[in-house]
């Protein structure tokens, strides 16, 4: 019965041991999938390499996937499993500002360390410049905490603010995916640049 | 790729017969209902029974859920012994299945009560307790 | 030749709808032992909560945003993400050495110098790093985690970060193409 | 046929099965009839009416009594109870005073109808440290408060039981008993340690 460490109370270390494993899965995926470059990973926004849109939308509709199965074979008892807390304000803010550094600085957090870890040098400055954007956002906390907290509404999922089932839910996300692999792919032949995907 | 491909499927079906291996042996609940649905059914459903109302009834079986040893010692014509811990007996199963109305004989509230509780959990109708002192 | 693959010979990555299982299948396996998804941005996040620690203890012990990871004397390298990103880290590598990606390189544009890339890469760092503290997680603990958990916060994160580069892609053009 | 068609058509079926589905709650920590049967068996779940006032006259800071009956009709409790009605324990939302792993709850109403049935909800959940008070309210006002001096011809046991009886009965209506508000604890909300949310997320 999962999640395996938290019901059975298993030692920190192991959890930490663990945690290393999957982190080592987690760069390889990443690594492997081209997100170690960042001519590749803004390609999705110019449309002539879709290969985050593909990687990120299999990767969550394989998980999303695996937990309504795990769930239904009662394998998982997702009750206990992390939701994302909701704040509407601070989502989207961030998310915004995320955006704007996504397509200014080419790497978000995970694929930056992944990148790193083979030698990229904006890799590198990436990360540097997180960790100041984390620091201004430390010493700056008191100017946002009261929308940082603002309208917290939990760890709401989207099939309940719609009010489907779970199952439905996947079926319509995998519904739109299939349609965005399908346009990614169009895309991908329509603003095709041999001369950027070949040097990458 | 097509290798690629046949390696990581041959590794997400080891997974998943993994996962189902270790799941496998977790034993499953068959309850009907909810905590809520019970808790609903707790408060609606008046299931005490008196002596004087079972006399009026055409046709009921009673059960009578102490030890052995207690109910050879004294108890009604036409109980059944069934102790509370054999309650989940396969060979029951057809008896509180059925229709006919199961009074529960409550030398012990408690037991009967939560007999009645468990057993309706289960998706059983049809059943009842009457309240009884041990004297009588 | 700056790419050239040990094992094959070649500079290709993955199919990216294998990896993508991949990616998934590692992601399931985190909900299905840990309870949680991935993540990047909390564990960086724990490197400059411990700096400040070490260098203002009395500024970060008063502080609204450090205080509660140091709360109790807890040590915030010693968390569950910190190990996950040292683990990305080294499956990064691993990959990547697999593959003959390791070199030391600036990736950019022939229209910017790789100067400039640096910075650009410094300032968008910093926006992702302050908008990940804002909007509680960055790309794959807010967005991907939280969207294979179905989670309303993954789902809006998910679209603001894409919908915004989207808007912004055509102003940075030059940077890319 | 490439991989895009391949995948397309996996995870559409897939996801077809999922919206089959029928979305069920899932209950992992909840306890299956035979696990809740032992329970019911064990003698250690029930508390009687002379433990209860021993562990009350000691001062037994671990446990809390708690009051199922009407709010309407929570009268003279048992010294230190708090009132949850039966009704109300889902709408108002009291899982974290059952749901924890701190205090001993004794639950009890009037007899033993309504606090076995809460009992059985809060155990089957899962939910550890409940306990019940065998004889309810009614077994505590006759044996404890007012103790019957047994016949003469009883064994020594009851005379003995009855001295017990007899002092417990001082200490919570005589002169010297407190007034029940003093034994109120502030009820701080333990979460359970088994069902612990997991702490997650990358903020």
């Amino acid at each position: 019965m999962g999640p395996i460490i938290p019901i059975n109370d298993i030692s920190t270390e192991l959890n930490y041991l663990i945690a290393f494993l999957i982190g080592i899965g987690f760069g390889f995926a990443l690594e492997q999938a081209g997100f170690s470059s960042s001519r590749k990973l803004a390609g999705m926004f110019y449309g002539y390499d879709t290969v985050v849109l593909k990687v990120f939308f299999t990767a969550a509709i394989t998980a999303m996937l695996g937990l309504v199965f795990l769930n239904h074979f009662r394998m998982i008892d997702l009750s206990i499993v992390y939701v994302n807390e909701y704040y509407i304000e601070s989502a989207i803010i961030g998310g915004v500002i995320m955006g704007v550094g996504f397509i200014v600085g080419g790497f978000c957090p995970g694929t930056g360390i992944c990148a790193a870890a083979i030698g990229k040098l904006d890799a590198m400055a990436f990360l540097g410049g997180s960790l100041l954007g984390i620091l201004l956002f430390g010493e700056t906390y008191s100017l946002w905490e009261g929308i940082y907290m603002k309208s917290y509404l939990g760890g709401i999922k989207l099939s309940e603010v719609i009010g489907i089932s779970d199952g439905l839910l996947v079926l319509a996300i995998i519904g739109a995916a299939v349609l965005m692999f399908w346009v990614g792919e169009w895309a991908e032949k329509r603003f095709q640049r041999p001369d950027i995907t070949k040097d990458i | 790729m097509r290798s690629t491909i046949l390696t990581l499927g041959i590794i997400m079906v080891a997974f998943f017969a993994l996962l189902i291996i270790v799941t496998s042996g977790v034993e499953k609940s068959s309850f009907k209902h909810s905590a809520q649905e019970m808790h609903r059914l707790a408060t609606t459903t008046d299931y005490v029974i008196l002596p004087s109302e079972l006399a009026k009834m055409p046709e009921y079986r009673l059960i009578d859920l102490r030890k052995p040893k207690a109910f050879i010692i004294a108890h009604k014509d036409g109980a059944l012994n069934i102790p509370v811990s054999n309650i989940l007996d396969d060979e029951f199963k057809m008896l509180f299945a059925s229709a006919v109305p199961k009074v529960f004989l409550a030398h012990d509230p408690i037991h009967a009560h939560e007999t009645w509780m468990l057993l309706s959990q289960l998706g059983y109708q049809n059943l009842l307790v009457m309240e009884l002192l041990e004297e009588d | 030749m700056s790419h050239h693959n040990y094992i094959t010979g070649t500079t290709k990555y993955m199919n990216p709808y294998v990896a993508g299982i991949l990616l998934g299948t590692v992601l399931l396996l985190s909900f299905y032992l840990t309870g949680r998804g991935l993540g990047a941005s909390g564990a960086m996040k724990s490197v400059v909560v411990s700096a400040v620690d070490v260098v203002a203890q009395d500024h970060a012990g008063t502080s609204g945003f450090y205080s509660k990871y140091i709360a109790d004397g807890k040590n915030p390298l010693n968390s569950w993400l910190v190990f996950q990103v040292l683990g990305v880290l080294v499956g990064g590598f691993l990959s990547g050495a697999l593959a003959g990606r390791l070199t030391w390189k600036t990736e950019h544009s022939p229209n910017i110098t790789s100067r400039k890339r640096i910075m650009l890469a410094i300032a968008g760092g910093v926006l992702f790093g302050f908008g990940s503290q804002f909007g509680r997680g960055c790309t794959s603990g807010a967005a991907l985690s939280g969207m294979a958990t179905l989670s309303l916060a993954g789902f809006v994160t998910m679209m603001a970060i894409f919908g915004t580069a989207f808007l912004f892609a055509y102003f940075f053009r030059k940077n890319w193409i | 046929m490439n991989t895009r068609l391949t995948l397309s058509t996996i995870i559409l079926a897939l996801g077809t099965v999922a919206a089959m589905l029928p979305g069920k709650e899932n209950d992992s920590v909840m306890l299956n009839e035979r696990q809740v049967l032992q329970e019911m068996l064990l003698d250690a779940n029930y508390f009687s009416v002379d433990e209860l006032a021993h562990l009350l006259i000691s001062g037994d800071p671990s446990i809390q009594l708690i009051d199922i009956r009407p709010a309407a009709d929570f009268k003279e409790p048992i010294r230190g109870a708090i009132n949850v009605p039966f009704d109300s324990i889902f709408t108002d939302n009291f899982a974290y005073l059952f749901d924890q792993g701190v205090m001993k709850n004794i639950l009890y109403s009037d007899d033993d109808h309504t606090a076995a049935q809460l009992w059985m909800i809060t155990t089957q959940l899962g939910y550890q440290n409940n306990y019940l008070l065998k004889g309810g309210l009614t077994e505590w006002k006759s044996s404890i408060l007012d103790p019957k001096y047994p016949e003469s011809t009883a064994p020594k046991e009851a005379f003995d039981l009855y001295q017990r009886r007899a002092a417990a009965s001082q200490y919570f209506t005589g002169a010297r008993a407190l007034p029940p508000t003093d034994l109120f604890k502030p009820l701080s909300p333990i979460k359970r340690k088994k069902k612990k949310k997991v702490e997650g997320g990358c903020s």
